[in-house]
Formats: structure tokens, C-alpha cells, sequence
């Protein structure tokens, strides 16, 4: 007996993207994740532009993580260009990036996964039962889209991140401001735990998995890491984050597979969480415990709890960001100057769906000679086709439909972003 | 009155459009009280891909074949199209692609044994159906969405602004960075309705929302030049967001 | 400061008045007559104006336009527009329902200057939609019959079917106290009671005393040129000549700027100009 | 007119004491070149020495926008009732401003009195100041380089006081109610005062020729020159925004999400816009940017004198330092001048 699954177009993802298993004799033969969202080059495209188009042109590669493109594509070429930014800015960069986290894992928790596990169609349904859960999870989402508009200047593409610092530099009472605001929706989180903590995930998903993320040194968690770590311990240079991403073309779709050691990987919140998840404190820690992420887990569907902890450690964070630039008072400077030179700089950092590279070489001009970006959701395509193989085997006696909506949970899980994964890289 | 039925759609894209429409979450409720949503791929999973829909918002560029056949579809069963963003206005930044020759790009991504995937040149939704309206913006202003679906819902087509950049750089009272500080700004050839946000932040408009109606692209070519601006990275610039607007071929091909 | 107007107590220039539509008489294709009525007693007895002049129509939603008062003061309470559907403002108008409830303003502009125009004969020369403001001009004479001299009307269109006031006007052919000349370019059926053939023709059957005429012309900027010529022709003073003249109009009260041609507002210097401060204003046709 | 003298070092404890007047507002420096009319919290910031404002102080009575009516279907349109009413101390106005807002009473009076303009108007009074001109001031030409009322008070630098001419009976409470702050004025102060103003026109770098320019604009209606200037201009609307003479302004409705209710709303428009002069059904009397350009320089210097009796330009430099494409009103006029004795 054949059976094959087709979900043709996954719904409540960004992008277009559709799954695709074949079972023959009780055996999961194939399994494919279809990317079929048309290629826009990119990477390509900014070869020989000047280093100030890069940023905007490549946060262009996506809306929902365009904060955290934008400071890594400014990270990448301040690392060629040895520029060194203040600490304000730094701290400022920072509070972006957790807006857009908090933005994301609110939009993909409450309006994409939640109806999910609650069995609807979608938040728009969802809301008609569950209203206060739904405005709760717009609230917290709003809160993200706050920050990045106060620091951004824009809640989707930033423009006030830009090289060497910020256009403009948020005023102390915009900032105590955003603090009150963070306060109340910490509450809010708190609230969305308990009922997080009350759903039931199922663990048909359940495989071995090797989980990356960035690292370093430092005592407290962080989006951003000075290494690539992974769960059996090893780790890598950023730089050499190729060997980690060796990608590979397949023929079924135009995003390509990312393997560690022939291994696929799992990036996101939940890699975070299991590999630096000892490093958070106070209520993103009580989170923690309450969820049940304490102990490792390698069901892909905790991918959803490990959001709902980010969120309030992204909440505390910005918190705490605010508190530092206030007490070390505000200073209204102005960005500093880029002196462009002929090299190569890599940067990395971590996106609401995991580690992100940008890596250009520049002529001494500072015209772009390449480009090089790898989006979490690329790396992670490997590890969705394992785990679909792990779940269809285990639900091979599903009915059609109800396996077809279980794979769609899995891939909804991993909060593909599929206009990120999109994307081209040179294959040598 | 029924509530209009609608469709939101993404052809090729960064999806920012829709993540707008997302995050407009105080006005979600309300917006879900007026308008019939009936297909939405990114924020539900139950589709209704054949019914006659009032309003089609489609954003993203045409990239590939299907997106056009798509597209088409999308045209017939509905009775406004209207295109969101400037990928679907103006080709946005997946246009840019169509100065580089499709073989060095497909080489350059996925090598010589990479598998060559069907690609035309991207072109914004006019080139292919009737586009009743336009709302324009990398990423589209919220505040002029919600302005559209009000006028839509009240049975008019909305009316955004036709002027520049620069007059609400002035409403605004920000200093001229073309004037004042030699920087390369686009203000006076875009369209406005972002209440010049680039340039309350101190940074000059790049031209994401596309060109106004009747661009002087001659003029502001000039004026960018004498501030020591190569044509190259004019050029550049001008056709990150709008490469195949009529206006700057026509300028572009004459040189 | 002292020196500034009075803002106390004055009213409010661009405050709407809402009024009723209480019938709606379909005209020719994309044409209607609506009869509005003011809600409020007291401004519905003492709205009164000139023909010629116009209001603001107002579209709760959609915005304003100026439209020429169709009805003549002679005959008060109800004010009749007739509106082509041709943007945001008439579309609207059009979709709503009889006695739906709009915003009127005005009246506006100088409108004809019928004092002078009395003890005069009167040639009415419309084209198309020019006969919104012409039939309030028309109707003011005829219900003030004693106070004018002769009184002729000349209208023409292609076909019959496209002809505004059709049958309002075609009863008036019967008058013995006016000469209404009504011309179709063509005739198939053969059944157009009045003349046929174009306009020109019309200026065969009456005589001009240009001392003691005034000519009122309203109508598409063709026909403009081909009147003025024939009036001209017949001797008729530049400053007998009275055209009603068409700009974008936002406030209709000579501040929004946009009516203004050379160094005059068409909503307050006009809508009404004779011939000659019409070629004497740059642009003007 | 009364006069009296403000010695320099109280001029902070006099703009302090202005507060009970009204919401003060005055010039702020806003980067190298740019100042702006801001609300003051810091008397500190207070600019009196400024070449001109991005926006001129039209902005106060002709907001770049507000709300003329809300409306619902039930109950029509609705004016606002709100802040029409706060008081306002302008401060710092120069005298072409002054002239400037001179000119818009003219447009917003007569037959029909524009509420939301004079009710603002009322309600603000202001105090002007003198000013150096700099190379793209000719106020001179257009005679607005003095001003003789429109103001509650006008303070002009003699050196270590100003001189404070008091126009209004509000000019005087205001001199009234901080009396110990002023002095007497004396023979030489009057001396020192007359130098300055006789100095001044030396300051003057440019200058626009008023004699029988309505004619040369008349003659000038079919001239080449217009073309040019077509050509380089980017119909962005700058010269309008910021001119203190420009009223033009566009109405629209604007609706909440339930398609319902909303505002009636305006805002600034301009003649240089293309749609500016289209009506319904596609027609456009000025489609060509060189008609559109000239229709501005022509209103200003032509129309304006013919209906109000004056030019509506001050003078103030504003849309020459602002116009990207460097198009220069006294240049302009200079070429149509020259053009028309060839
Ligand atoms: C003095 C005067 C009298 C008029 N009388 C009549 C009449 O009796 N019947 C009739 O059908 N039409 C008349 N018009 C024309 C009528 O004003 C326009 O057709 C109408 O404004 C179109 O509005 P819209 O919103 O439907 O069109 P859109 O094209 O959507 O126009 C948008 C806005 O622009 C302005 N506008 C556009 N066209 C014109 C125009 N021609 N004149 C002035 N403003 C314009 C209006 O404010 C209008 O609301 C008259 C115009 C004037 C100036
Ligand atoms: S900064 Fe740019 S947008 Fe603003 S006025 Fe100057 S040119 Fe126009
Ligand atoms: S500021 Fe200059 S370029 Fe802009 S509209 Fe005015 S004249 Fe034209
Ligand atoms: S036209 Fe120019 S110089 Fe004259 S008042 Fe206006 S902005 Fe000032």
C-alpha cells in the first residue's frame, strides 16, 4: 500500500513552503520539505554595492526577523571594517534585538502555534473562544513591535540602526517610558506561562537531535556569543561557521540543508534554552521550571515552551538594558565614522529562529565582492525532514488527515520563516 | 451591508506586508469585525481558495511562472485587486535582480551542479492583471492600511498621497539632509505617506516607497550629482526598491 | 490682539448643514436630480440664493464637492442638484439610498447678476451638464416672466436620449412667452419634436439686439468656442457675455487656494464671468 | 506708539514672567543651520539670534494639519472642542513674519472668516524681534524689513538692551506686569536704535526689483524662462510648506475602521502638486510642472497684488535656502525682469 502526504501549502508560516511524505508498506520511504517561494538572489544582488546599501537591502530577506538582520549585516561590516561602537549602542542594539524576539515568538506562539494546540484554524477563530488569551499575546507582541519602533524607528525593516550606532538616539523618558511598559507586560507574560504550562504536548516528535547555538563566556544568557556551541560539546569559531553550515542543494526545493558532522541540527529558542539555559535567572528561570525545559528534551514541539520563556527573558533584558543607559545617563552621540578597507567580516547573532550569518568581503573601496548569509530556518530544514521521518513513523496508522495536520505541527514548531530560508549561497 | 470578503495573498516577498497587517494588534478585533477574511495562508490554515472574494490585497513581486498563473487566479475571483508594498507596486528589491543576468545569478547561489529553478524577471503586479490600487511602502504604513480598508469598507477607493517625501519632511520640520548636509535623500522623488520616518530619524530617504507619479528623476539626478554623488551610486540607489518603474527605465536606458 | 475679526458668535464657514435627499429623479445615463431638504426648519426657510451660485455637497465619509444649484430661488423649501457620477464624491452620492442624509453648504459664488439682467432680453445657451446652472437662470425668469424681455433657451445634444430635463424642457415648447429652441444632432426614429442638426442652426431662428441682450453660456470648453464666436459675430459686448466657469474647489470660500486662476477665485470672483474677465485671466478657458 | 528699553540681563526674567500670558513658544536651534518655533521649557534654549525658522509661524494658526469637524452618520459634522482656546506667547517673530501672518489674515478674512484661523489668531500674542538679514533675506524689497503693528510688543537690539515697542493694550500688560524690569528710553538709545536700522540695510545681499512687476509678469507669461525652471523643479511642495504666505490647504475625510465615523480633516497642499488644479473626470488646467511653477511666482507677485494690493511674498529667504533644485525666487524674477528689456 502507498500513501504519500501532501500538504501542499503550509498555512500560518511565513512564506510558501509544503510537506511532502511518501509511505509505502507500512515505511516511511520519503520525506521532503518543499520550499517553493520564489528566489530573489539577494546575496548576489548586493555584489558590488557600497557597504552602507547592504543592511536595508539585506534585511529586505525578512520582515519578522528583519531587527536582528539589520544588526548582524552592521555587525558583519563593522567586524571588516574594525570599527568599534560604543557601549550605549551596543546595550541599544541589544534592546532591538529583544523587541524583535518578543515580537516574533508572540506572533508565532499565540497566533500560529497556539490555535494549534487548542484546534483551530488560526488566531482569527481562536480569538471568538479565547479572547483574553489572544489579546494577551497581541499585547505582548505589541510590546515587541514597541521597542523595535522606539529603537528601530520601524517596527518591520529598522532604519535607525545604522552603521556605527543609531540615527537618532531614544531620549531618557522614551526610555522610562518603554520601562513602564515592559513592567506591565511582564505580568502579562507571567500570566500567558500558566496557561502554556496547562497544555498538554504530545511527544510523537521525540528523536535525538544536536542542538547549536552561540556561546561564550559570559554568566548570562544572551542573543548574541563570541562561539557556535553544540550539544555533544563541541564548539566552532564563528568564522568558521561554514564547516557548520556545509549546505547542500537538493533537488526538491530552492532552499538548501544545513549538517554538523553528517548530523542535522536544531537551532531556535529551543537549542538556546537547552544549551544556555542554565545561564537564566530570576523569572525567565522560574519560567523555566514551571514549563518543565529543566531537564533536556528532544521533542521539537518544546519549541514552543523554550519561546514562551524567551519572552520573559527578553522582557527582563530589555529591562535591564533600560536600567544601565539610564544610570550611566544617556548620551545623545552621534554614530560613528566608518573608514571602509578591503577584507572580509562575519558576524552572528542569535534570531527569534536561531543562529543567523552575515559574512562580505570588500574591496578597498568598500564595495561588497561577496556576500554570504545563512538563516536559522535554512539550517534547520535538515533536522524538520528528520523529525517528520521520526513522527511519520510513528503515525503511520494516523488517518490521512490527522497525519497531515500533526506534520504540519511539527513543521510549525521549528516557526519556519521561509522568505529567510530563501536565500543563496555560494557552494564551492 | 455583508462584510466584504477578502483575501490576503504574498507572491514573492520579505512577507512584510503581511507581518503589518499582524501587527496592527489593536486594530486587529476591529478589523476582523468589518471584513470577511477568508484566505490569509500566513495567519490561518483554513483557506477557502475559490470563493469570489470583494478585495484581493496581494503583495510581493511575480518571480516564477506559477506566481503568475497564481496571480491570474487571484485577478478572476476578485473584484478589487488591490497590491501591497512596494515589491507588488514597483518590483521592490527582488527587481534589482533583473540588472544581473539570470545564469551568473543561478551560478553564483547554487553552482554549477545546483539544480536551475525556473525564474523570470520580477516585475511588480501590474505588469501582469489590473491593480485597482496601490498602497506602496517597504514594508507598507499601517496607519495608511487601516486608512484603505475604512474608505474600502465605506464603499470608496481610499486616496493616499501623491506628493513627495519632502513635504512631510517639512510638516515634520526636519533639517534637509539634501540641502542642509549634501546627503544622498530620495525625499523629493518618493511618494510620501510615511510621514518621512527616515528622516525624523536624521537618515535620508532611500526611496523605499517607490517614485511619485511624475518623478523629475533628470532634476534630482542632477542636484545629487553636484553634491558629488557618482551617477553609479545614484543609480544604485534608485533602483533598490523600484527598478522597474517606468520612469527610471526610461531615464536609465536613454543614458 | 486686537484688529482681527470677529470669531465670537460668527458661524462656522465650513460647517455642513445636513439635509435629507427626498427624491432622487433619475436623468440620462450617469445623471440625477436630487431633491434635498434641509433638516433644520429655520435654514430651510431662510436658505435662499441666486442662480448660478453653488453648494458643497458633503458625503459623511467621503468628502465635498461643489455643485451648482439646479432648483430656482423662486420656488423654495426643496433644492434640486444635478449631479454626474464621475469621482468619489458623486459615486458615493449615487449609492445612497432616498432619504439618506448628506451635509449642504453655501450658497457659494457670485451667481448671475439678475438685477442687471432685468428689463433685458435673455439667450440661454447650455450644452450637456451646463444646463445644471442655466435651468436654475431659466426658471428664475420664468417665474419672474414680467421682469425680463424676451426670453429664448437653446440646448443641443447628439441624441435625443442624452438631452438633461428632457421632458421638463420639451413642455416648454408650448410656451407662447419664450422661444425654446431644443436641437439633436440626429434624429433616426424621426420622432424629435424640436429641431435637428447642430447648434449653429439655432442661431438662424433668433436675432441678437446686443444693447439689449445679455447671453448666459454653459457647457463643455467646445462649445464654448463655437458660441463665444457666434455671439461675437452678432455684436453681442464681451461684458453681455456670461459664462459659468469649472476649477477644483476645496473650501468655496476663497481660501483653499486651488479654484484660483491668475488673480481670481473662481468659488467667490465667480463661478459666473463675462466673456471678458475671461480673457483677461490666464488659463481661463 | 509707547516705547521702553529691556536692558539685556533681564530679558530671561522677562520671558519668565511671560508664562502667565500664555504657552510660550519662541525659535530653538535645531542643527548648524536650522532653527525652529518650539515649545519652551528652558528659557535657556530660546534662540534670538536666528536667521530664519524651518517653518514660519503660520504653523500656529494654519496647523500643517488638524481636525475641522468629526462626523458620524447620525449626527454630522462636529467641530472639535478643543484647544482653539489656549493662549500662546509667540516669541521672537521677525518682522517679515509678522508681515507674513498679515497677509494670511488678509486670505482668511473678508465675506467669509475662517474660525479655526482667527480664533487662534486671538489667542496668541506675540512679541517680535530685530534680526541681522543673511545672504538670502530681501525683505527689503519687499518691504516687510519693518513692521509698524501686528505685534503686542517688538523688540529691537540696541547693543546691551533692546528698545520694546509696545503696540497692543496686551503688549503693555505684559510691560506692566514686570515694570521694574524695564527703563525709561533716552535720547541715545533712540540715536543707537536709528544707526542700527540704518546699518542694517547694508546687510542686504540680494535684492528683487518691485517697481512694475505685475506688468512684467504679464508679459511675461509666455517666457522660456518658465520652461527652465519646469524642468528643474521636483514639484515637492518644499516652497510652499515652508512659506509664510502659502495657505493652500486640501480637505478630506478621514474614516475610523468601522467605515462610519472619522474626521474632516486638512491639511497643507501646493500648487507645485500635480493633481493641485485636476478635476473630476481627468481635466487638469496646469498638468505641465513649468505652468505649475509659474502659477506660484505669478499668485505671488501678480495675482496677490491684484486682489489684495500687495505682493504675497516677505521676503524671507525661506524657499531659497530650502528649494533642493536651487530654484531661487529673486534669481527668477531677476531673469524675467532682464528677460522682458532685451
Ligand atoms: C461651481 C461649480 C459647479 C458645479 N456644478 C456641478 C453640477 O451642477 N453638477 C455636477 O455633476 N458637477 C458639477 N460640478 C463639478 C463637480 O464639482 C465635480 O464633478 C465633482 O467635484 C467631482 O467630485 P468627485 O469627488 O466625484 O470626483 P473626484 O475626481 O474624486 O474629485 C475629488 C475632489 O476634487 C474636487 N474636484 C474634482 N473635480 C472638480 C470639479 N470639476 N470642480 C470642482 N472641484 C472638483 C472636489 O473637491 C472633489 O470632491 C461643478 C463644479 C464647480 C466648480
Ligand atoms: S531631507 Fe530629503 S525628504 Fe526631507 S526635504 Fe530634504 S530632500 Fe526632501
Ligand atoms: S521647493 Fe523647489 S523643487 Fe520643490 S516644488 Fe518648490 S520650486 Fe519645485
Ligand atoms: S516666496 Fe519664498 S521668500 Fe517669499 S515669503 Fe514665501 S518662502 Fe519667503
Amino acid at each position: 500500500m502507498q500513501k504519500s502526504v501532501m500538504v501542499d501549502h503550509l498555512c500560518r508560516v511565513e512564506g510558501h513552503g509544503g510537506i511532502n511524505v511518501a509511505i509505502e508498506d507500512g515505511k516511511v520511504v520519503r520525506v521532503e520539505m518543499d520550499i517553493f517561494e520564489g528566489t530573489r538572489f539577494l546575496e548576489a544582488l548586493v555584489v558590488g554595492r557600497s557597504y552602507n546599501e547592504i543592511p536595508p537591502i539585506l534585511s529586505r530577506i525578512c520582515a519578522i526577523c528583519s531587527a536582528v538582520h539589520t544588526i548582524t549585516s552592521l555587525l558583519a561590516i563593522e567586524d571588516a571594517f574594525d570599527t568599534k561602537v560604543s557601549s550605549q549602542t551596543k546595550l541599544l542594539r541589544d534592546l532591538l534585538v529583544q523587541g524583535g524576539n518578543i515580537e516574533s515568538h508572540a506572533l508565532h506562539l499565540f497566533c500560529l502555534a497556539l490555535p494549534d494546540f487548542l484546534g483551530y484554524s488560526g488566531a482569527f477563530t481562536l480569538v471568538s473562544d479565547h479572547p483574553q488569551e489572544v489579546k494577551r499575546g497581541l499585547g505582548l507582541k505589541k510590546l515587541g513591535n514597541t521597542i523595535q519602533e522606539i529603537i528601530g524607528g520601524r517596527a518591520v525593516h529598522p532604519v535607525n540602526a545604522i552603521l556605527g550606532g543609531l540615527g537618532k538616539v531614544p531620549t531618557r523618558e522614551t526610555l522610562l517610558r518603554l520601562k513602564e511598559e515592559l513592567i506591565k507586560g511582564l505580568e502579562e507574560a507571567l500570566t500567558a506561562i500558566e496557561f502554556i504550562a496547562s497544555l498538554e504536548i504530545p511527544n510523537f516528535s521525540q528523536s535525538p537531535t544536536v542542538y547549536a547555538a552561540l556561546g561564550s563566556s559570559a554568566q548570562e544568557y544572551s542573543l548574541f556569543g563570541d562561539k557556535i556551541i553544540f550539544s555533544g560539546g563541541e564548539s566552532k569559531e564563528i568564522e568558521s561557521y561554514k564547516e557548520v553550515c556545509n549546505e547542500r542543494v537538493v533537488p526538491h526545493s530552492h532552499a538548501k540543508r544545513s549538517h554538523f558532522k553528517g548530523k542535522p541540527f536544531m537551532v531556535g529558542a529551543l537549542a538556546r534554552v537547552m544549551l544556555n539555559g542554565h545561564k537564566l535567572n530570576s523569572a525567565a528561570k522560574k519560567a523555566k521550571e514551571k514549563l518543565g525545559l529543566d531537564s533536556p528534551t528532544e521533542n521539537i514541539l518544546h519549541n514552543n515552551t523554550a519561546q514562551a520563556i524567551e519572552i520573559i527573558y527578553s522582557i527582563e533584558r530589555s529591562i535591564q538594558i533600560i536600567d544601565e543607559i539610564v544610570e550611566k545617563g544617556i548620551k545623545d552621540e552621534k554614530p560613528v565614522k566608518i573608514k571602509p578597507k578591503a577584507g572580509q567580516g562575519t558576524a552572528a547573532a542569535e534570531a527569534p529562529r536561531g543562529t543567523l550569518y552575515h559574512s562580505y568581503t570588500f574591496d578597498k573601496e568598500g564595495r561588497v565582492t561577496k556576500a554570504d548569509v545563512i538563516t536559522p530556518t535554512a539550517q534547520n530544514l535538515a533536522n524538520i525532514e528528520k523529525d517528520f521521518r521520526a513522527s511519520a513513523g510513528r503515525l503511520i496508522n494516523e488517518p490521512e488527515k490527522s497525519l497531515q495536520a500533526k506534520l504540519e505541527m511539527v513543521a510549525r514548531a521549528y516557526d519556519p520563516c521561509i522568505s529567510c530560508s530563501v536565500h543563496l549561497v555560494r557552494v564551492r | 451591508m455583508a462584510k466584504p470578503k477578502v483575501g490576503v495573498f504574498g507572491m514573492t516577498g520579505c512577507a512584510g506586508e503581511q507581518i503589518v497587517i499582524l501587527n496592527c494588534e489593536d486594530e486587529l478585533m476591529d478589523i476582523l469585525k468589518v471584513l470577511d477574511i477568508r484566505s490569509f495562508h500566513t495567519a490561518m490554515s483554513e483557506n477557502d481558495e475559490q470563493c469570489d472574494l470583494d478585495i484581493a490585497f496581494v503583495e510581493g513581486a511575480v518571480v516564477q511562472p506559477e506566481e503568475e498563473v497564481w496571480l491570474k487566479k487571484i485577478r478572476k475571483r476578485s473584484r478589487l485587486l488591490i497590491a501591497l508594498g512596494t515589491c507588488a507596486v514597483w518590483g521592490g528589491v527582488a527587481a534589482m535582480k533583473n540588472e544581473v543576468s539570470p545564469q551568473r545569478l543561478k551560478d553564483e547561489v547554487y553552482g554549477p551542479r545546483g539544480q536551475i529553478f525556473k525564474s523570470i524577471p520580477a516585475q511588480p503586479l501590474h505588469s501582469f492583471v489590473k491593480v485597482d490600487f496601490s498602497v506602496s511602502g517597504c514594508p507598507i504604513e499601517k496607519e495608511q492600511f487601516l486608512q484603505a480598508i475604512a474608505s474600502l469598507v465605506h464603499g470608496d477607493i481610499p486616496v493616499l498621497p501623491k506628493y513627495a517625501v519632502c513635504t512631510e519632511c517639512k510638516l515634520n520640520e526636519n533639517t534637509c539632509l539634501l540641502v542642509e548636509k549634501s546627503e544622498l535623500c530620495l525625499g523629493p522623488i518618493t511618494v510620501a505617506g510615511c510621514n518621512a520616518r527616515c528622516l525624523s530619524y536624521g537618515i535620508p530617504c532611500c526611496g523605499c516607497r517607490g517614485p511619485v507619479e511624475e518623478a523629475n528623476i533628470a532634476s534630482e539626478v542632477e542636484i545629487l550629482k553636484e553634491k558629488g554623488f557618482t551617477l553609479g551610486d545614484i543609480r544604485n540607489q534608485l533602483r533598490t526598491y523600484a527598478a522597474p518603474a517606468e520612469v527610471l527605465q526610461t531615464y536609465f536606458t536613454k543614458r | 490682539m486686537s484688529n482681527h475679526p470677529s470669531t465670537s458668535g460668527a458661524d462656522n464657514i465650513y460647517q455642513p448643514s445636513l439635509a435629507r435627499i427626498v427624491r432622487i429623479l433619475p436623468q440620462i445615463e450617469d445623471h440625477r436630480l436630487f431633491q434635498l431638504r434641509f433638516e433644520d426648519s429655520g435654514i430651510r426657510q431662510s436658505f435662499t440664493y441666486r442662480p448660478g451660485q453653488f453648494v458643497e455637497l458633503s458625503l459623511i465619509g467621503t468628502g465635498e464637492a461643489p455643485i451648482s444649484i439646479s432648483s430656482s430661488p423662486t420656488r423654495p423649501e426643496v433644492i434640486e442638484l444635478c449631479v454626474r457620477k464621475i469621482g468619489r464624491v458623486t459615486e458615493a452620492l449615487f449609492r445612497l439610498p432616498l432619504n439618506s442624509l448628506v451635509g449642504l453648504r453655501g450658497p457659494y459664488g457670485n451667481g448671475f447678476p439678475v438685477e442687471e439682467m432685468e428689463k433685458n432680453n435673455l439667450l440661454i445657451i447650455a450644452g450637456g451638464l451646463g444646463m445644471a446652472p442655466l435651468r436654475s437662470l431659466l426658471w428664475y425668469a420664468l417665474d419672474n416672466r414680467s421682469k425680463f424681455k424676451e426670453i429664448i433657451l437653446m440646448l443641443g445634444t447628439k441624441i435625443s436620449e442624452e438631452m438633461l430635463f428632457k421632458y421638463e424642457l420639451l413642455s416648454l415648447l408650448d410656451r407662447t412667452d419664450m422661444k425654446c429652441l431644443l436641437t439633436v444632432d440626429k434624429d433616426e426614429e424621426g420622432i424629435w419634436p424640436a429641431q435637428v442638426g447642430v447648434v449653429t442652426k439655432l442661431f438662424d431662428a433668433v436675432k441678437v439686439d446686443p444693447e439689449i441682450t445679455y447671453a448666459a453660456v454653459c457647457g463643455p470648453p467646445i462649445m464654448y468656442k463655437f458660441v463665444l464666436r457666434k455671439l461675437l459675430e452678432r455684436n453681442l459686448p464681451k461684458d453681455r457675455i456670461l459664462m459659468s466657469l469649472e476649477r477644483r474647489m476645496k473650501c468655496g470660500v476663497g481660501k483653499c487656494g486651488h479654484c484660483s486662476i491668475g488673480y481670481k477665485y473662481t468659488c467667490i470672483d465667480g463661478p459666473i464671468f463675462t466673456y471678458w474677465d475671461a480673457i483677461n485671466l490666464p488659463e481661463m478657458i | 506708539m509707547q516705547i521702553v528699553k529691556l536692558p539685556k540681563e533681564n530679558l530671561d526674567k522677562f520671558m519668565g514672567g511671560l508664562s502667565k500670558f500664555g504657552e510660550i513658544h519662541a525659535p530653538i536651534k535645531k542643527d548648524e543651520n536650522t532653527y525652529l518655533f518650539s515649545k519652551i521649557e528652558d528659557l535657556s534654549k530660546i534662540e534670538l539670534n536666528y536667521n530664519r525658522t524651518i517653518l514660519p509661524p503660520k504653523k500656529y494658526f494654519l496647523p500643517p494639519n488638524e481636525t475641522m469637524f468629526r462626523f458620524s452618520p447620525e449626527k454630522g459634522y462636529e467641530p472639535p472642542q478643543d484647544n482653539l482656546n489656549k493662549k500662546y506667547v509667540l516669541l521672537g517673530v521677525h518682522s517679515c513674519d509678522i508681515h507674513g501672518l498679515k497677509i494670511l489674515d488678509l486670505v482668511f478674512s473678508g465675506t467669509y472668516v475662517d474660525n479655526y484661523y482667527f480664533t487662534r489668531r486671538k489667542n496668541t500674542s506675540i512679541i517680535g524681534v530685530s534680526c541681522i538679514p543673511d545672504d538670502m533675506c530681501f525683505c527689503r524689497s519687499m518691504e516687510t524689513d519693518f513692521v509698524e503693528d501686528g505685534f503686542d510688543l517688538f523688540l529691537s537690539d540696541i547693543d546691551d538692551s533692546y528698545l520694546v515697542r509696545i503696540a497692543t493694550s496686551l503688549g503693555d500688560d505684559m510691560v506692566r506686569a514686570n515694570q521694574s524690569l524695564f527703563k525709561e528710553v533716552d535720547k541715545e538709545d533712540i540715536a543707537e536704535y536709528k544707526r542700527k536700522s540704518n546699518e542694517r540695510k547694508n546687510y542686504f545681499k540680494i535684492d528683487l526689483e518691485l517697481y512694475n512687476l505685475p506688468e512684467i509678469m504679464d508679459l511675461e507669461y509666455e517666457s522660456k524662462i518658465w520652461e527652465e525652471i519646469g524642468e528643474k523643479c521636483l514639484s515637492c511642495g518644499t516652497c510652499s510648506m515652508v512659506c509664510p504666505t502659502c495657505y493652500c490647504y486640501d480637505v478630506f475625510d478621514q474614516l475610523n475602521l468601522d467605515g462610519k465615523t472619522g474626521e474632516r480633516r486638512r491639511q497643507w497642499d501646493s500648487c507645485l502638486f500635480k493633481d493641485y488644479a485636476l478635476v473630476a473626470g481627468g481635466l487638469n488646467f496646469r498638468s505641465e510642472r513649468s505652468a505649475r511653477v509659474k502659477n506660484r511666482y505669478f499668485h505671488k507677485q501678480r495675482g496677490f497684488v491684484a486682489q489684495y494690493g500687495r505682493p504675497s511674498c516677505v521676503g524671507c529667504g525661506r524657499c531659497i535656502q530650502s528649494c533642493p533644485a536651487k530654484i531661487d525666487i529673486v534669481e527668477v524674477m531677476t531673469k524675467i525682469r532682464s528677460a522682458s528689456y532685451e
